[in-house]
C-alpha cells in the first residue's frame, strides 16, 4: 500500500466517522460507537504503519484548497519524524480512551453524539499534527478548541458544564489571537506559510538580510501565545482546571494527547524558529517555570482528584515548554509523549473511581474504599502516579530527567532549581493523592472539610455492573504497561525526531533529581501515607499558603473583577452609547423633524391675510436683493 | 394670419365647454353632460397627440406659438382634463344642482391652461392665465359642504386675484423697459434690473398656480375646501400649465440670472422644505397632498433653476408624468369622498380589504410622488437632479434628495393605513366602471413611463429645444 | 409730470390697494384693494407708454384688456363673497379660517 | 458572445411576480409553488451562469445592453464579473430558501409572495447593472418592499421599525442622489456605463475626494456601516423571519457592493484618500457590534449587531481593496466571500430563531434553556450559523475573515489587531446565548416544543444553507477563484 493512501485513511477516518455518525446515527448508540471505534482502530493502525515504515519526509499528500492574494495554500499531510511520532500517541490513547468510553459512557442518552465529538476531536487534531502548513494547522488548532468546547460541554444541561466550555474556548481564543497575528506576520516576513519551507529557512537556510530586528522575536512571541492558551500556560491557564466539567474521559483525551498537547506540538513543530528568536526562548522559559511551580501549588490543595490532576497537566506541560525553551526538541517532544501516557492513565483511573463511588472528592472515594475494591485501577494509578512523580524507571522519570539536564548552564540555574522545585512538589502531590486513596485515614481531620461541590461527580447513578468491566480495565492495563515502556523509549523517538546524539544523563546527574522526587514522597508519607497521619498536607497548616493555593492564588478571582467586569463594563457602555446615542439619536431626528412638521403645520393658520402678507413681504426682500445685485 | 389648423387641440377643448354650456342649458341630464364631456376630453387628448408634431403660429405672428414645447404641455393638460372628467360620473362632492356646470368650467379653464402654454406675447399669456384661473375659483365653490367651499373659493380667488395683479405690476415694468409685449422682442433686449425684478414680479401669479412658496398657502385650504373632483383638475393640469410659463418667462432674464436663480433658488429649497414638513402631521388626506403639492413644486424649480435646456426638459417631463401621478392619489380621495366628506388618515384604514384596486392605486400614487422606481417619479426626480447637478447645484440635490426621504415618511404612512390597519367598516367600497378604467389607466401610465421614459424624454428635449 | 413721477404715484397707488389687500376685513374692501392695485398697473403702463413706447396704442390696449379682466373678476369674487355671505351671514375675511393647519 | 442568461435570471423573480399578483389571493398553495418554482428555476441559473462564466478570462461577461433613454446615454446594461456572480448565487439561493421557509404562511400570503419578489428584483437587478441609474433604479426597488414586508407581517414595533429603516436607508440614497449623478456630469463621457466611467480618467483628485463619501455613506448605510447601523437591528427584530433572511442575507450586501462597484471602482483616487478613516469606522463597527450584542437580550437583536459586527468586516475588507498595497487583492477576496458567507449564515441564522419563535412567540434568551435538547435540530441549526459566525474552521465566513485580517494586518496593522481581537468578543456574545439558550437546563415552559421534521419541507432551506456553508467551508477555493476574477475586470 502506498504511503498517500494510508495516510488520507488515517487522517479522514475519523471525519467519516463523525459524519456519518452525526447525520445518521446521533441516537442509533451502538451502531454510532460501532463506526467510532473502527474509524479509531483504523486510525491507529494507519498511523503505525505510517510511524514504522513511512518515508522519513515528506508531503505525501496536496490538494490546491485556498488563495491568498498571490500565494496558494494547500492542503496536504505531511509526514516527518515529529508528525508520525505525534500522529501514533494521538491514534493509540485516542483509541484507548474510546473504548474506555464504550463502558463509561454507556448509560448516557446522548453518548451517539459523544463518540461522534470524540471522532472529530480525533480528527482536529490529527489534522493539526499532520498539517503541512501553518495555516492548515491554525484552522484544525480552532477545530480542535471546537471540539474540546462540545466536549467539555458535553452535559449542557448541567450550568457549570457550559460556563466551563465557554471559559474553555474564549481563553483560548485570546491565545489563538497571538497565533493568528504571529501566522500572519510570519507569512508577511518569510513569505510562505509552508511547513518544511519555514524549517528549512530557520535551521539554515538563512533569512532575508531585509527582516528588521526583533521581527522573529515578535513573531515567536505571538505564536507562544497561542501556545499559552492552548497549554493552559500562565496567565490563560484558569481554564483547563474547569475544563474536567466534562466527561472523564473527556478530560483524559483533553490533556494528554489532543488540546492542550497541540500547544506543546506548536513548539515542537516550529522548534527551529523559536530557536531563532532566543528573547522569546527566555520568555517561555520564564513562563513556563512560573506554570509549572504555580500549578503546582494549587494541585497541593486540591481535594478533587480530576482538580489536582488538571494542575498536574498544567505543570508538567510547563515542565515540556521548559524543556523546549531550553533549546532540547528531545526533552519536550519526550515528556509530551511520556506524559500523554501516564497522564490518559491517571484520568482513566479517576474515572473509574469517579464511575463507582460518584464522587471527586479523594478522601471520599478513599473510604469507600476504593483501593481494594478495584485492584486493577489502583495499580494503574499507582504506576501513573510514581511515573508523574518522576519514580525511576517509569515513563516520566525519564523525560524529567531530560528536561532538567537540558537546562544546564548558569544561565539556567535559576529555572532549574524551579523544576527541582516543582519536581519536588509534584512528587508531593501526587503522593499525597495516592496516599489518600490507597491509606484512607477513617478518622483523620480531612474528612471535615468536606469541600463543597465535589459532589458534581458525572457518575449519575452509582454501582452500576461490574466495577471494572473490560472496556475499563483494558486501557488502564494498555496504559499501565506503555507508561512503565515509554521511559525505554527516548532513543526510538530521538531516532524518529531525526536527533543524533541524545544526551543520556549520568546518575550522578539524575541523582538530585531522584532524591528530590523521593523526599517529595516521603513528605506525602509522613503527611498522608503513614498510619495515624493527621491527613493534612503541611501547607495546610499554614492558612495563608493555603488560602492562597486553594483560591489559585487569586487569579480567576481577579480575572473575574478586572476583566469580566471591565468587558461587561464595557458592553454596557456600549449598549448605552446604541440606545441613547446612535439609535436613540436617530429616533431624536426623526422626532424633531416632526415637531417642526407641526410647527410648520400650525403656521399656516388659515387667515388669508397673512398668508398673503407673507408673500408680499418675501417678495418684497427678493425684489429689494434683485435690485441691490 | 397663420395656420389655423394649429389651434385644433385647443378648438376641441373649447367645443367640449360649448357642447357642456349647450347641454346644461337644454337641460340635460348630468350623466349625458359626462358623457359628451368624456368624448370631448378624449377627442382633446387625441387632437393634442395627433398635433404633438405641429409648429407655427396660428394668429398674429409673434403672439401664440404652436410648437414642441406647447403641443406636449398641451398633451399633459388634456390628459388631465381627460382623467378628471373620468371620475367625475358621479362628483359625489359636487353641490348637487351645480353638478351640471361642472364639466363646463373644467373644459374653460383647460382651453386657458392650453392657451398658457402657447402664448408668447405678455397680455396674451395673461389673459389665458385669468382664463384658467376664473374656470378653477368657481370650480373650488361648488362643494357640497358650501361653507367650507365657499371659504375654499374665497381664499383662492382672493390670493390669486392678489398675486395677478403682482403679476400685472411685473408685466407693466418688463413692458416699460423693453417696450414691447412680445416675448420675442424682450428677449432681445438687454435686461436691466428692473426687468429682472420684473420677471420676478410676473412670475408670481404662475408660482401661485403651482403653489411654490410663499405663494402656496392657498393650496391646503383650497385644496381641504373644494370639490374632490374639482382640485383633481387643480392639481394636475393646471401644474403642467404653470411650468410651461415659468419656463417661458424665466428664458427672458436668462443672460442676467445668477441673481434671479438665486432668488428662486430660495423659493425652490423652501418650498420643498415647508411642503414636506408641514405634510408630516396632516390626517386630512387632501391635505396631505395639497402640502406635497408645494413640495413637487420645489422638485420642478430645481429643473428650472438649473437653466438649461435639460433642466427645462426635465421640468416638463416631470409636470407631464406628475398628472397621472396625483391623479392616482386624487382617484382615491374621490372615491372614498363620494358622500361628499374628506377622506382621513382612519378614513383609509384598512383599505386593501375593502378594495384592493384603490389600495394599489394608492400605492403607485404615493410612489410616484415619493420617486421610487419603477414609477415616473423615479425617473423624473433622476432628470431633474441629473440637470441640477449638470449645473453644478450639488447642494440643492442634496437638499431635495434629504426632502424626498422626509417626504416618504408621510406617503408611507398613508400606504400603512390602507394596507396595514385594520379597517373600521369592512364593507367593500364599489368602484364604477369608469373609475376602475380611469385607475388602471392612471397606474399603467405611472407605470409604464417609470419603466419605458424614453418616448416622453425625448419629446420633453425636443420641447426644451423648441423653446430656446 | 415726468414718467418717474408717474410711476412713483402708480407704485403708491398699488401699495394702498396692497394695503387695502392685507388690512381691511371687510372681502369686498379686499377686492377694492385688488382693484386699486390694477388700476396702479394701468398707470404704469400707460405711463411707459406715453413716455417709452414706439406705439401709443399698445398700452391702451393692454389697459383696455386689464380693465376687461378685472371686471370679469370681480364678478367672481362678488359672487363667491355672496357664497360666503350666505354661509356665514357675514363677509368678514377673520371669519375664514375654519380650513387651516 | 451575447446570451440573456442574465436578463433570464432577472426574469425569474419578474415572472413569480406577475404570477402572483394574477393567481387569486386564496390559492395560497399555488403561489407558493409558484414562487419556490421561480425560486428553484433562479439557483439553476445561477448555477449556469456559475458554470458559463469563463474564469480564465475573467471579467465581464454576458453583457447585454439595450438603450433605455439614449439621448441621456441611459442604458440597460447587464454583465456579471466574479463577484456578480458568486453575489447572484447567493441571491437565487437566499430567495429560494426564502420562499420554502414561509411555506406555513397563512397570512395574506399573496401580497407577502409579491413584495418579496418584488425585493428579489431589485437584488438581482442591482448585482447585474453595470449602468449607474438601472443599478440605482434596481436599489431603491429592492429597499422599499421592506416597508410593507416589515410593517405587515413583522412583530415587535413593526411598523416603528419598517418606517426607521425605510426612512434610514432613503436617507443614504438621499447621498446616492447627487454622487451618483455627479459621477456622469462629471464623467463627461455622454453615458453611465460604470466600465466606461471607470476608464475615462476624467475624474481629478479633488473631485474624487469631494465625491467619495457621498458613494461611501450613501450605500453605506445599507451596508450597516457604524455609525449608521441603528436602522439594522431593529430591522432585523421586527422583521418576519423570511424577510430577515433576505434583509441581512442580501439587502445589506448591496450597500457594499455598491462601494465596491461603483464608489471605489470609478473612484480609485478618492477611495484611497478615505480608506483609513473609512477603515477605521469599519474596524469600530465590527468591535463595537460585538460588544453591543453582549448586552443584548433578543435573539434577534443579539444577530443583528452581529451582523453590523460582520459587515464591518466587509467593509474593512473594501477599504484595504482601496487603499491598495500587496495585500489589496486579498482584502477584497475576503470582503466579497464575506458577503456571501455572511448572507448564507444569517439566513440560517434567522431561519432557526425563526423556527423556534413561530412556535413560542418569544426571543428573550433568558426565557430559554436547554433548546438543543429540546429541538435538537433547530438548536443544531442554531449552533452552525453562530459557529460560523464565530469564525469557526470549516465555514465558509472563516475563511472570509482570515482573508480580510490576513491584509488588515498588512495595510493596517493597527486595525486590523483590534479587528482580530473582535473575535473574542464574538465568540463571548455567541457562546453567552449558548449558555443561556441553547445549553443549560431546559425550560419546562417549552416542553412541548415540535422540532423540524425530517421530511417536512421546513428542513430543506436549512439543510440547503448549512450544505452552502460546510462546502465552501471545506473547499474555498471554488468560490475563491471565481471572485478572483472579480478584480481582474475590476481594476
Amino acid at each position: 500500500m502506498n504511503h498517500q493512501l494510508i495516510a488520507l485513511l488515517t487522517v479522514m477516518a475519523p471525519l467519516v466517522a463523525f459524519a456519518t455518525v452525526l447525520i445518521g446515527f446521533r441516537s442509533k448508540h451502538t451502531v454510532a460507537s460501532s463506526i467510532v471505534l473502527i474509524s479509531g482502530l483504523v486510525t491507529l493502525v494507519g498511523a503505525a504503519l505510517l510511524l514504522f515504515n513511512g518515508p522519513v519526509d515528506g508531503t505525501v499528500f496536496s490538494a490546491r484548497w485556498f488563495v491568498i492574494g498571490d500565494h496558494v495554500i494547500e492542503f496536504g499531510v505531511l509526514l516527518d519524524g515529529r508528525t508520525r511520532m505525534m500522529g501514533a500517541v494521538v491514534a493509540l490513547i485516542t483509541f484507548c480512551i474510546q473504548i474506555y468510553s464504550l463502558s463509561y459512557m454507556s448509560h448516557d442518552p446522548g453518548r451517539g453524539r459523544f463518540f461522534a465529538f470524540l471522532a472529530l476531536f480525533e480528527w482536529s487534531m490529527l489534522l493539526f499534527v499532520f498539517a503541512s502548513n501553518l495555516l492548515q494547522m491554525f484552522i484544525f488548532w480552532e477545530l480542535v478548541g471546537l471540539a474540546s468546547f462540545l466536549l467539555i460541554g458535553f452535559w449542557y444541561e448541567k450550568p457549570s458544564a457550559v460556563a466551563a466550555a465557554k471559559k474553555a474556548f474564549i481563553m483560548t481564543r485570546i491565545g489563538d489571537i497571538g497565533l493568528f497575528i504571529g501566522l500572519i506576520l510570519l507569512f508577511q516576513t518569510v513569505g510562505t506559510l509552508d511547513v518544511v519551507r519555514i524549517t528549512q529557512i530557520f535551521a539554515g537556510e538563512g533569512l532575508p538580510e531585509s527582516i528588521a530586528p526583533g521581527r522573529i522575536e515578535l513573531i515567536a512571541t505571538l505564536l507562544f501565545i497561542g501556545v499559552i492558551g492552548k497549554s493552559a500556560q500562565f496567565p490563560l491557564h484558569t481554564w483547563l482546571p474547569d475544563a474536567m466539567e466534562g466527561p472523564t474521559p473527556v478530560s483524559a483525551l483533553l490533556h494528554s494527547a489532543t488540546m492542550v498537547a497541540a500547544g506543546v506540538f506548536l513548539v515542537v513543530r516550529f522548534h527551529e524558529l523559536f530557536l531563532d528568536a532566543p528573547g522569546t526562548m527566555r520568555f517561555v522559559l520564564i513562563i513556563a517555570t512560573t506554570t509549572a511551580l504555580l500549578s503546582s501549588t494549587m494541585a497541593m490543595v486540591a481535594r478533587d482528584m480530576k482538580r489536582v490532576l488538571a494542575f498536574s497537566s498544567i505543570s508538567q506541560l510547563g515542565f515540556m515548554l521548559m524543556g523546549l525553551a531550553a533549546g532540547s526538541l528531545f526533552a519536550g517532544f519526550f515528556h509530551l509523549t511520556t506524559h500523554a501516557f501516564f497522564k490518559a492513565l491517571l484520568f482513566l483511573c479517576a474515572g473509574s473511581y469517579i464511575h463507582k463511588f460518584g464522587t471527586n472528592d479523594m478522601v471520599a472515594m478513599g473510604r469507600a474504599g476504593a483501593a481494594g475494591k478495584m485492584k486493577i485501577t489502583t495499580i494503574g494509578l499507582v504506576v501513573g502516579g510514581a511515573a508523574l512523580a518522576g519514580i525511576p524507571p517509569l515513563a516520566g522519570f525519564f523525560s524529567k530527567e531530560q528536561i532538567i539536564g537540558s537546562l544546564h548552564g548558569p544561565e539556567n540555574l535559576i529555572f532549574r532549581i524551579g523544576a527541582y522545585a516543582a519536581a519536588f512538589l509534584t512528587a508531593y502531590y501526587t503522593f499525597r493523592m495516592v496516599f489518600l486513596i490507597l491509606r484512607p485515614g477513617i478518622d483523620s481531620e480531612a474528612i471535615e472539610e468536606e469541600p463543597a461541590g465535589s459532589q458534581h461527580a458525572d457518575a449519575h447513578d452509582e454501582d452500576h455492573g461490574p466495577a471494572e468491566p473490560w472496556q475499563i480495565v483494558g486501557p488502564i492495563i494498555a496504559l499501565t504497561l506503555g507508561t512503565l515502556g515509554a521511559g525505554f523509549l527516548g532513543n526510538r523517538i530521538g531516532h524518529t525526531l531525526l536527533i543524533e546524539h541524545i544526551h543520556h544523563p549520568a546518575l550522578a546527574e539524575m541523582a538530585p533529581a531522584i532524591v528530590i522526587a523521593l523526599l517529595g514522597v516521603v513528605l506525602a508519607w509522613l503527611d498522608f501515607g503513614r498510619k495515624g497521619a493527621r491527613q493534612v498536607g503541611f501547607i495546610a497548616r499554614l492558612p495563608a499558603a493555603r488560602t492562597l493555593f486553594e483560591n489559585r492564588w487569586f487569579i480567576d478571582t481577579v480575572y473575574k473583577a478586572v476583566f469580566v467586569r471591565l468587558a461587561v463594563g464595557f458592553a454596557k457602555l456600549m449598549f448605552g452609547a446604541e440606545t441613547r446615542g446612535f439609535d436613540g439619536g436617530a429616533d431624536k431626528l426623526g422626532q424633531g423633524t416632526v415637531a417642526a412638521g407641526s410647527q410648520m403645520a400650525k403656521a399656516h393658520s388659515g387667515r388669508l391675510q397673512f398668508y398673503v402678507g407673507t408673500a408680499f413681504v418675501l417678495v418684497a426682500v427678493l425684489v429689494f436683493y434683485l435690485g441691490l445685485s | 394670419m397663420g395656420d389655423l389648423t394649429l389651434f385644433v387641440p385647443e378648438a376641441v377643448v373649447l367645443l367640449g365647454a360649448i357642447v357642456a354650456f349647450v347641454l346644461s342649458v337644454i337641460g340635460s341630464s348630468y350623466r349625458v353632460n359626462w358623457i359628451a364631456s368624456v368624448i370631448m376630453a378624449i377627442l382633446g387628448v387625441a387632437m393634442s397627440i395627433a398635433w404633438l408634431g405641429a409648429a407655427g403660429e396660428p394668429f398674429f405672428p409673434g403672439i401664440y406659438r404652436v410648437d414642441a414645447f406647447s403641443q406636449l404641455l398641451k398633451v399633459g393638460i388634456t390628459t388631465g382634463l381627460f382623467l378628471s372628467v373620468l371620475i367625475a360620473g358621479n362628483p359625489g362632492s359636487v353641490r348637487e344642482h351645480s353638478r351640471i356646470d361642472f364639466p363646463m368650467f373644467l373644459f374653460f379653464s383647460a382651453v386657458g391652461m392650453m392657451m398658457m402654454v402657447s402664448a408668447t406675447e405678455l397680455i396674451t399669456l395673461y389673459v389665458a392665465l385669468e382664463l384658467s384661473a376664473y374656470g378653477l375659483y368657481i370650480l373650488a365653490a361648488l362643494n357640497k359642504r358650501q361653507r367650507e367651499g365657499s371659504e375654499a373659493a374665497a381664499k383662492y380667488v382672493l390670493f390669486g386675484a392678489a398675486s395677478s395683479a403682482v403679476t400685472l405690476f411685473g408685466i407693466s415694468l418688463i413692458f416699460g423697459v423693453a417696450r414691447s409685449t412680445l416675448l420675442s422682442e424682450i428677449i432681445a433686449t438687454q435686461p436691466t434690473p428692473l426687468m429682472v425684478i420684473g420677471v420676478l414680479l410676473a412670475l408670481s401669479g404662475v408660482l401661485f398656480k403651482l403653489a411654490v412658496f410663499p405663494f402656496h398657502a392657498w393650496a391646503p385650504d383650497t385644496y381641504q375646501g373644494a370639490p374632490h373632483e374639482a382640485v383633481t383638475f387643480i392639481g394636475t393640469a393646471s401644474k403642467v400649465a404653470a411650468v410651461g410659463v415659468i419656463a417661458r418667462l424665466l428664458f427672458l432674464a436668462i443672460p442676467a440670472h445668477d441673481s434671479l436663480v438665486n432668488a428662486l433658488l430660495v423659493l425652490c429649497v423652501a418650498s420643498m422644505t415647508v411642503g414636506n414638513l408641514a405634510a408630516i402631521v396632516q390626517n386630512d388626506i387632501k391635505r396631505v397632498l395639497a402640502y406635497s403639492t408645494v413640495a413637487q413644486a420645489g422638485y420642478i424649480l430645481i429643473g428650472l433653476v438649473s437653466f438649461s435646456s435639460m433642466g427645462v426638459a426635465s421640468a416638463i417631463y416631470y409636470a407631464v408624468i406628475y398628472v397621472p401621478i396625483v391623479f392616482c392619489a386624487f382617484l382615491v380621495v374621490c372615491v372614498l369622498g363620494a358622500d361628499g366628506s374628506n377622506p382621513t388618515k382612519s378614513s383609509i384604514a384598512g383599505l386593501y380589504q375593502r378594495s384592493p384596486l384603490l389600495a394599489a392605486t394608492l400605492l403607485v400614487g404615493m410612489f410616484g410622488l415619493a420617486g421610487i422606481p419603477p414609477t415616473s417619479g423615479f425617473m423624473g426626480k433622476w432628470f431633474l437632479f441629473s440637470a441640477a447637478i449638470k449645473s453644478d447645484l450639488l447642494w440643492l440635490v442634496l437638499i431635495g434628495a434629504i426632502n424626498a426621504t422626509v417626504s416618504l415618511y408621510y406617503y408611507l404612512r398613508i400606504i400603512k393605513e390602507a394596507y396595514l390597519t385594520p379597517p373600521a367598516d369592512e364593507t367593500a367600497i364599489k368602484v364604477s366602471p369608469a373609475t376602475a378604467i380611469a385607475a388602471g389607466l392612471g397606474m399603467t401610465l405611472v407605470l409604464v413611463m417609470g419603466i419605458y421614459p424614453r418616448l416622453l424624454w425625448e419629446l420633453a428635449e425636443a420641447a426644451a429645444k423648441a423653446i430656446n | 409730470m415726468t414718467l418717474e413721477a408717474w410711476i412713483l404715484f402708480a407704485l403708491v397707488l398699488f401699495c394702498i390697494g396692497l394695503y387695502g389687500v392685507l388690512a381691511r376685513r371687510n372681502l369686498i374692501a379686499i377686492l377694492i384693494g385688488i382693484e386699486l392695485m390694477l388700476n396702479a398697473v394701468s398707470v404704469n403702463i400707460l405711463a411707459f407708454n406715453h413716455f417709452l413706447a414706439p406705439d401709443p396704442a399698445v398700452g391702451q390696449i393692454i389697459v383696455l384688456f386689464i380693465i376687461g379682466l378685472a371686471a370679469a373678476e370681480a364678478a367672481i369674487v362678488l359672487s363667491i363673497v355672496l357664497t360666503v355671505y350666505r354661509q356665514r351671514a357675514a363677509i368678514d375675511v377673520q371669519d375664514l379660517k375654519e380650513l387651516k393647519g | 458572445m451575447t446570451s440573456s442568461l442574465l436578463t433570464m435570471m432577472l426574469l425569474c423573480p419578474v415572472v413569480a411576480l406577475v404570477a402572483t399578483l394574477l393567481l387569486p389571493g386564496r390559492h395560497h398553495k399555488a403561489i407558493k409553488i409558484v414562487n419556490a418554482l421561480c425560486g428553484f428555476a433562479s439557483v439553476v441559473l445561477a448555477i449556469v451562469v456559475w458554470m458559463q462564466y469563463d474564469r480564465s478570462a475573467g471579467g465581464y461577461q454576458m453583457l447585454e445592453d439595450y438603450p433605455w433613454v439614449p439621448t441621456l446615454g441611459i442604458h440597460y446594461t447587464v454583465a456579471v464579473d466574479g463577484a456578480g456572480v458568486v453575489l447572484s448565487m447567493l441571491t437565487a439561493l437566499v430567495f429560494f430558501t426564502g420562499v420554502l421557509s414561509m411555506w406555513s404562511l397563512e397570512k395574506r400570503v399573496k401580497e407577502y409572495f409579491a413584495f418579496m419578489a418584488a425585493l428579489v428584483i431589485g437584488v438581482f437587478g442591482v448585482f447585474i447593472s453595470l449602468d449607474l441609474v438601472s443599478f440605482f433604479f434596481f436599489y431603491e426597488v429592492a429597499v422599499l418592499p421592506m416597508y410593507p414586508l416589515i410593517a405587515i407581517w413583522g412583530s415587535t414595533r413593526k411598523e416603528y421599525s419598517a418606517m426607521k429603516l425605510t426612512i434610514y436607508l432613503m436617507a443614504g440614497s438621499a447621498l446616492l442622489f447627487p454622487g451618483l449623478i455627479a459621477l456622469y456630469t462629471h464623467g463627461g463621457i455622454g453615458n453611465w456605463n460604470i466600465v466606461q466611467l471607470a476608464a475615462s480618467g476624467n475624474f481629478e483628485r479633488e473631485f474624487q475626494i469631494f465625491i467619495y463619501p457621498f458613494l461611501y455613506i450613501g450605500f453605506g448605510i445599507l451596508a450597516g456601516m457604524f455609525p449608521f447601523h441603528s436602522w439594522s437591528p431593529t430591522g432585523h427584530v421586527a422583521a418576519p423571519t423570511a424577510v430577515s433572511m433576505l434583509h441581512a442575507g442580501v439587502l445589506m450586501k448591496l450597500g457594499a457592493f455598491g462601494i465596491f462597484r461603483v464608489a471605489m471602482t470609478i473612484l480609485p483616487e478618492g477611495a484611497a484618500y478615505w480608506a483609513p478613516s473609512f477603515a477605521l469606522f469599519a474596524t469600530i463597527g465590527i468591535v463595537y457590534g460585538a460588544f453591543v450584542a453582549m448586552r443584548q437580550n433578543d435573539f434577534k437583536y443579539v444577530i443583528g449587531f452581529s451582523s453590523v459586527s460582520h459587515m464591518g468586516i466587509v467593509l474593512l475588507g473594501l477599504n484595504i481593496w482601496a487603499a491598495g498595497g500587496d495585500a489589496a487583492q486579498a482584502g477584497l477576496d475576503g470582503a466579497i466571500f464575506q458577503m456571501f458567507a455572511h448572507g448564507i449564515m444569517t439566513a440560517l441564522f434567522f431561519s432557526s430563531v425563526g423556527f423556534i419563535y413561530d412556535q413560542t412567540h418569544d426571543r428573550d434568551i433568558r426565557h430559554f434553556g436547554g433548546l438543543v435538547s429540546q429541538v435538537p435540530l433547530a438548536g443544531s441549526f442554531f449552533i452552525m450559523a453562530a459557529m460560523c459566525g464565530m469564525g469557526v474552521p470549516g465555514f465558509a465566513s472563516f475563511w472570509a475573515e482570515l482573508l480580510v485580517f490576513i491584509a488588515a494586518i498588512k495595510t493596517f496593522p493597527v486595525l486590523g489587531v483590534f479587528a482580530i481581537a473582535g473575535l473574542v468578543f464574538t465568540a463571548a456574545y455567541v457562546l453567552r446565548v449558548f449558555g443561556k439558550a441553547m445549553f443549560g437546563p431546559r425550560n419546562p415552559d417549552w416542553e412541548k416544543l415540535v422540532d423540524i421534521r425530517v421530511k417536512s419541507v421546513a428542513i430543506w432551506p436549512r439543510a440547503i444553507l448549512v450544505g452552502v456553508l460546510l462546502l465552501f467551508g471545506f473547499y474555498p477555493s471554488l468560490i475563491l477563484d471565481m471572485i478572483r476574477t472579480a478584480v481582474a475586470g475590476g481594476q
